[in-house]
């Protein structure tokens, strides 16, 4: 929702709206419901090659973003993403790639990051916990080094992609602090529950780890001391979602005011009565302070501001929300038609439910955010 | 509309007496709710047999001959025993039995109540079109004489139980060089084994298969003594099938037929103290202390409220459709207590295990939730009502009320 | 607003409407602002006249309910008081009465009652402490019996009427429960700190005790097991507030509207535009559900239901929180005259405010409410 | 409207250059925040003696020659430097001054921007009528010609400042038969010792003598050189006064004169940390959680969305009343952090120890909370805007714009 975006993000975003329109429209989501993974492989490796991988890749690695500002570039596909309720691992695969671009060894990188930007390989973030807990420090699964081992056991829930993916990035505590550690699909004492979701295409799954061994060698960063590192991820999958919401409320009142204009009742065109016109104006409102502080969030990210930490739980608050909000009244503007299968606002309500409950809820962030600006004790939550 | 509290007085069974006699046949009769279910069309029979169905009906359509009041002590009684009840007859006997009741001739009450009230016969109501329900006055389904009979032509949608229907009371337009309003009639329309009605089923935007489905009307014949009042006065009709659906709904007059005052819509799926516990659960009963405390709260009085009207309009403190604010109160609790459900359910209420869709979780019932706040008249339609026939403020301004309907169509597709 | 009153009770509340239409209109509310106890005491003898008082005074002492159930006639005048924002102490002598008339000895009710009933004597709830706390768990004012005297120790804050009031109820913690004392106005030991509130008419105060003393036979009840009276006290107090809170909501709603009516512009009368409409639509919701609400709690006060606790917590804050909305709403309409001192409608929002915030805030009710419905612990709160 | 953007861009000063000249003026010049407060018309005469004040006006009229790009950077280095800045001419130089600049005669810049801008004359909007302020069309306020002057007869309401004003901008009606916008002026009115003026405080809410005032003017003799656009064309004028207004309510375009993007009705009179204490210590931290939160998201978003918008405003992706957005925002979430504060306060916000009144208590700030929803435009008037104005939706219908004005106040009247 960037106002000033560059030359090349303004062609990356045309290239990227056409891709989608083109190859994955809404009656290809509709197709993709029955589908066990929720997304083409081979398509997905098209998407790769316009870039919706390399963001995050050093160039070294033959990644590279478009302006140096990663995370302004992502959101312009996220955004996109959203305005057609488009499938993909596109969140975890980016920061999976961000966190090993930004914590990995070479040797990490080098073995991870070519298959991911050319679509082969697929990573998931195993972040969040059973309970939806995904605050650093409510963490339970546990990476314990013996020797020259990192042992995993826990259990990581509501992971985006896990069914399909070639290696997790799993965070754990270790002692005092928190780890990252890398595992690929596969390795025993692991074991995967696949699951599905509200979304059309979305699939998320368990991950149970149950004394898992690797070497030391795939902890991300140093061991015990990833606390910044994963809230840092945290706050890009935020930024992620929160452009993908905001790209799927805009879209989703766009359409609502142009049907509200062709539908007549009383002789009139239904966007002519006032009760539905305040609506829309406190819509729009709400949309525009959505797009307002969602871009500051991807600022904040790709300057690594001191205020990110506050802003990704402002703007998951209040996106969350609103544009849930914005997409609920579209359907009461719409009408009996907006709850039906046939018409397309329920993939944008479905997509706007799954945002909204994965990386912590609005009340969360909310009690995130009373916990963090109360000057008298260290949190209320 | 026909007031059953007027009738017989000196005929009448005393409420003491009747509930008497109602408490000792039903714990006799009526099987317990720990019991097998029955089927509703079976237990309406047995209601119907012992006098019981249709308690505020005349005995010569074969109602009780009682008053609405009898009606809420038997079904109050039948709660309080926990016995079942009928459970599908909302819509045939709470709103399309009464309408017959207000508005048709005596040989239609005589030819179309009996095997209603007996639940043999299955009514449905057939007012909103595919182009949207609000401006039900708008209309264009077609009905034109041909002889001694009608020729039905369009479609109607969001028919709850079409499917399952024996009857629809269909508006249509009997002329259109009228004003809108002036030229529409209701006419009962078989619909089973008609020749010219296809009925679909809709599907629901949670994937499933809707209770509501849309019919399409191809040059059905339909007998002229069909018709419940008179040709062209078919808007009166339909405006007292709104005020029963409205009753229906809130539960309270005619509509009274469960012994429980809340209306089924608002009932969450978790109770509100099970949503407690899932919030505790979780940490976040404090952050969501409010919410919680509302979707309580909305429990309280929304039942208080219901009571409340429904005891107004027996004392006469209020006239009119009052049952709108109880429809609008249950329709928008029903919305904040499904946003609370997906507040406190976090991703454990849109992620689940397995490979299969599945609709138990509140991801789901959000995809149908505004189902309360548009079906039976949108909230906007209700707080219209509200405003302008309980509390006399102007009515929105149109151009289409005066207008010959035909030109209302012109000017509008010409936009 | 009970739809059903009894001959006698409808002519109460006729009477009760013209003698405060009469004896204090809203010129003589705006005029009572500017004096210290905010009403007239030869004014209040006449409401004890008419029965303001007698409602839970014991027929043996001269009172009297009309229809027996005392709290379904009182708040007839609460709503009456409500709608004319009227002065005086009604709130705090009939919940005293009460407190006498349920739970006192015979000769605290032939001390107490007949001044009271007259109108010549004066009393006050003190309850609340200081923060707000009215829950009876949270009193820290002690009662401790020392031989045949009990002693005082302690603060109450927000005390209605304290600065004329003869005698006050006080409610104290003794030993694990909870215990009413009687101290009459001057007693040594106890000093009174005369205080306004936003209210037009209504003047609060806190009391101090250090070391007050006062005989065993002030104790009002068995010593330490005042929980159940204190709570009883309670719901009438929630009762009578909220009744005088409808009152008020109604009252503005109707002159706002019936200004709606009158006011035009673009052509038309402001009450025609569906924003507005849709708007008063809500507020009728809200008002016949407050209604409702607050008529069940008057009857479950009367009947003693188990329900009560629950419900008068559930009234207070239905009606705490979407009255003072519909006068806000009220505000919004009437537009700017509606921000004036000239304009009633601030008398209405005053008075909405100070029942709003005592004897609970809708916030602290909702807390307790999910505590009391919590299935898996005591309490949240 | 005159874009300074579209300017002298030879002559024009680099943002760069100017951006050091102005801090370097900034550091050595004003005082600091820190100091004793300094008068804003004093402020402002030496903002104005060094060419910053008006920085986007043109210099003909004592303006600065620059953009309003230069003046934003000119009052974000006040502000970072921590720079006492003129605090009271929003109203002159945000909104009357770019008005005068919009439509006012060469002669009528020349005679009134100067001292406007010096500081030395203060201006004020005469819009509202006691009637009420949102069919501002709709005004009765008379101006009849008499030779070469005019007379101005009637009463404007909500004028704030009116008492300390040299001058009004009022908006009559010039002509009563033709329909309403076509008959309005716009006309500059002198305030002070003027015969035929008088000027009244109106009392608040809160029973405080409140800073707008009503005027009334009887027979008051104007230059007709005081016109502000042409005779019976005031409705354009009124309409840029309007738009100057909301944008400076939302600190952006000419009205950005504080350095301070977060308009300051939004600016909670306790912070929200302080809030969250006083809740903390009240042990209902828990259940306003939520609310808290909100009044915390509502000042982060507040003036990101301002800023979006101005920055849309400069890129020309956001063309047309914008403001309204931020207008709209802040006041609905003052009215919400109001109630919060409320909340939050419980009994301590609207009882107090002593027999005097006090102001300073959230109640009392709750009295006067509507004027944010209301001055300016009310909510309602927003709402129409941003739907009818950015996002072309119809109209409302109204019967009172093809009419002469005449006959719409006959028939008004005779309803």
């Amino acid at each position: 929702m960037n106002l000033e975006l560059t030359d090349e993000q303004a062609f990356f975003r045309d290239t990227a709206r056409r891709f989608l329109e083109s190859e994955v429209p809404l009656t290809t989501v509709r197709e993709l419901y029955d589908t066990v993974d929720g997304f083409d492989r081979a398509w997905w490796g098209k998407a790769a090659e316009l870039g919706f991988t390399s963001l995050f890749v050093p160039e070294s690695i033959g990644g590279g973003s478009l302006s140096g500002n990663p995370t302004q570039d992502a959101v312009i596909v996220a955004e996109e993403m959203g305005r057609l309720v488009s499938p993909g691992p596109f969140l975890p695969v980016n920061v999976v790639a961000a966190g090993l671009a930004w914590h990995g060894t070479d040797a990490q990188r080098a073995e991870i990051l070519p298959g991911l930007l050319s679509g082969e390989a697929l990573a998931a973030w195993a972040h969040t916990e059973p309970g939806g807990h995904w605050r650093p420090e409510q963490l339970t699964t546990a990476a314990t080094i013996e020797g020259d081992e990192v042992v995993l056991h826990g259990e990581k829930a509501y992971v985006e992609a896990v069914g399909v993916a070639d290696h997790l990035l799993v965070t754990a505590r270790s002692g005092d602090g928190v780890s990252q550690v890398l595992v690929p699909a596969g390795t025993p004492g692991m074991a995967i529950v696949r699951g599905r979701s509200i979304d059309m295409t979305r699939r998320f799954g368990r991950v149970t780890f149950s004394g898992a061994r690797l070497p030391v060698s795939a902890i991300v960063g140093e061991p015990g001391n990833a606390t910044a590192a994963i809230e840092r991820q945290l706050q890009l999958a935020l930024a992620l979602q929160c452009a993908e919401t905001v790209g799927g409320a805009d879209r989703a009142l766009e359409f609502t005011i142009e049907y509200g204009h062709d539908r007549i009742a009383f002789g009139r065109p239904i966007v002519s009565f006032q009760a539905l016109k305040h609506r829309v104006a406190d819509m729009t409102v709400q949309l525009e302070g959505s797009k307002a502080v969602s871009d500051d969030l991807a600022a904040a990210v790709d300057e690594q501001r001191d205020d990110a930490v506050v802003l990704a739980s402002v703007a998951k608050a209040y996106v969350g929300e609103h544009c849930l909000d914005i997409i609920d009244d579209c359907v009461q503007i719409t009408g009996g038609m907006g709850v039906t299968w046939e018409h397309d606002l329920h993939l944008y309500s479905r997509r706007a439910l799954i945002d909204r409950a994965t990386y912590g809820t609005p009340e969360e962030h909310k009690q995130r955010i009373v916990g963090r600006i109360a000057p008298t004790r260290d949190a209320v939550a | 509309m026909r007031l059953p509290e007027m009738g017989d007085h000196d005929t009448l069974e005393s409420l003491d007496a009747f509930e008497a006699r109602a408490r000792a046949w039903i714990a006799a009769t009526l099987p317990s709710l720990d019991d097998e279910p029955v089927e509703s069309r079976e237990l309406q029979r047995l209601l119907f047999d012992h006098g019981f169905a249709g308690i505020a009906f005349p005995k010569e359509y074969g109602g009780g001959g009682c008053t609405l009041q009898h009606q809420k002590v038997f079904f109050e009684a039948a709660a309080a025993l926990c016995r079942q009840v009928p459970t599908t007859n909302h819509v045939s006997i709470g709103m399309l039995a009464p309408t017959i009741l207000d508005h048709g001739s005596h040989e239609a009450k005589l030819r179309f109540l009996p095997p209603l009230l007996r639940g043999d016969e299955v009514w449905i109501q057939l007012l909103s079109e595919p182009r949207g329900g609000s401006d039900m006055a708008g209309a264009i389904t077609s009905l034109k004489g041909d002889g001694d009979t009608y020729l039905l032509t369009g479609a109607k949608m969001w028919s709850t139980g079409a499917h399952l229907a024996d009857y629809g009371l269909c508006l249509c337009r009997s002329d259109w060089d009228v004003p809108k309003h002036q030229g529409l009639s209701m006419i009962a329309v078989p619909l089973r084994n008609t020749v010219g009605v296809t009925i679909e089923h809709i599907r629901a935007a949670d994937g499933t298969r809707a209770s509501f489905c849309q019919e399409f009307f191809d040059d059905v014949r339909v007998p002229r003594s069909n018709l419940i009042g008179e040709e062209n006065q078919g808007w009166a009709v339909a405006q007292a099938l709104l005020v029963h659906e409205r009753n229906a709904v809130a539960n309270i007059g005619y509509g009274y037929l469960t012994g429980n005052a809340r209306p089924a819509s608002i009932t969450p799926d978790l109770s509100v103290p099970d949503l407690v516990a899932t919030a505790s659960h979780r940490g976040i009963d404090g952050v969501l202390a409010g919410p919680l405390a509302d979707a309580y709260i909305a429990s309280v009085v929304g039942p208080l409220l219901s009571a409340r009207i429904s005891a107004g309009i027996r004392l006469g403190t209020h006239k009119g459709p009052w049952g709108s604010l109880s429809k609008l109160h249950g329709a928008v609790s029903a919305v904040e207590t499904a946003r609370t459900t997906l507040a406190v359910g976090g991703p454990d209420g849109v992620v689940w295990d397995g490979d299969e869709v599945r609709l138990d979780n509140a991801g789901t019932r959000w995809l149908g939730i505004r189902g309360n706040t548009l079906a039976g008249g949108s909230n906007e339609m209700q707080r219209n009502i509200i405003t302008e026939r309980l509390l006399g403020l102007p009515r929105e301004p149109s151009s289409d009320r005066e207008l010959p309907f035909s030109e209302v169509l012109r000017r509008a597709t010409a936009r």
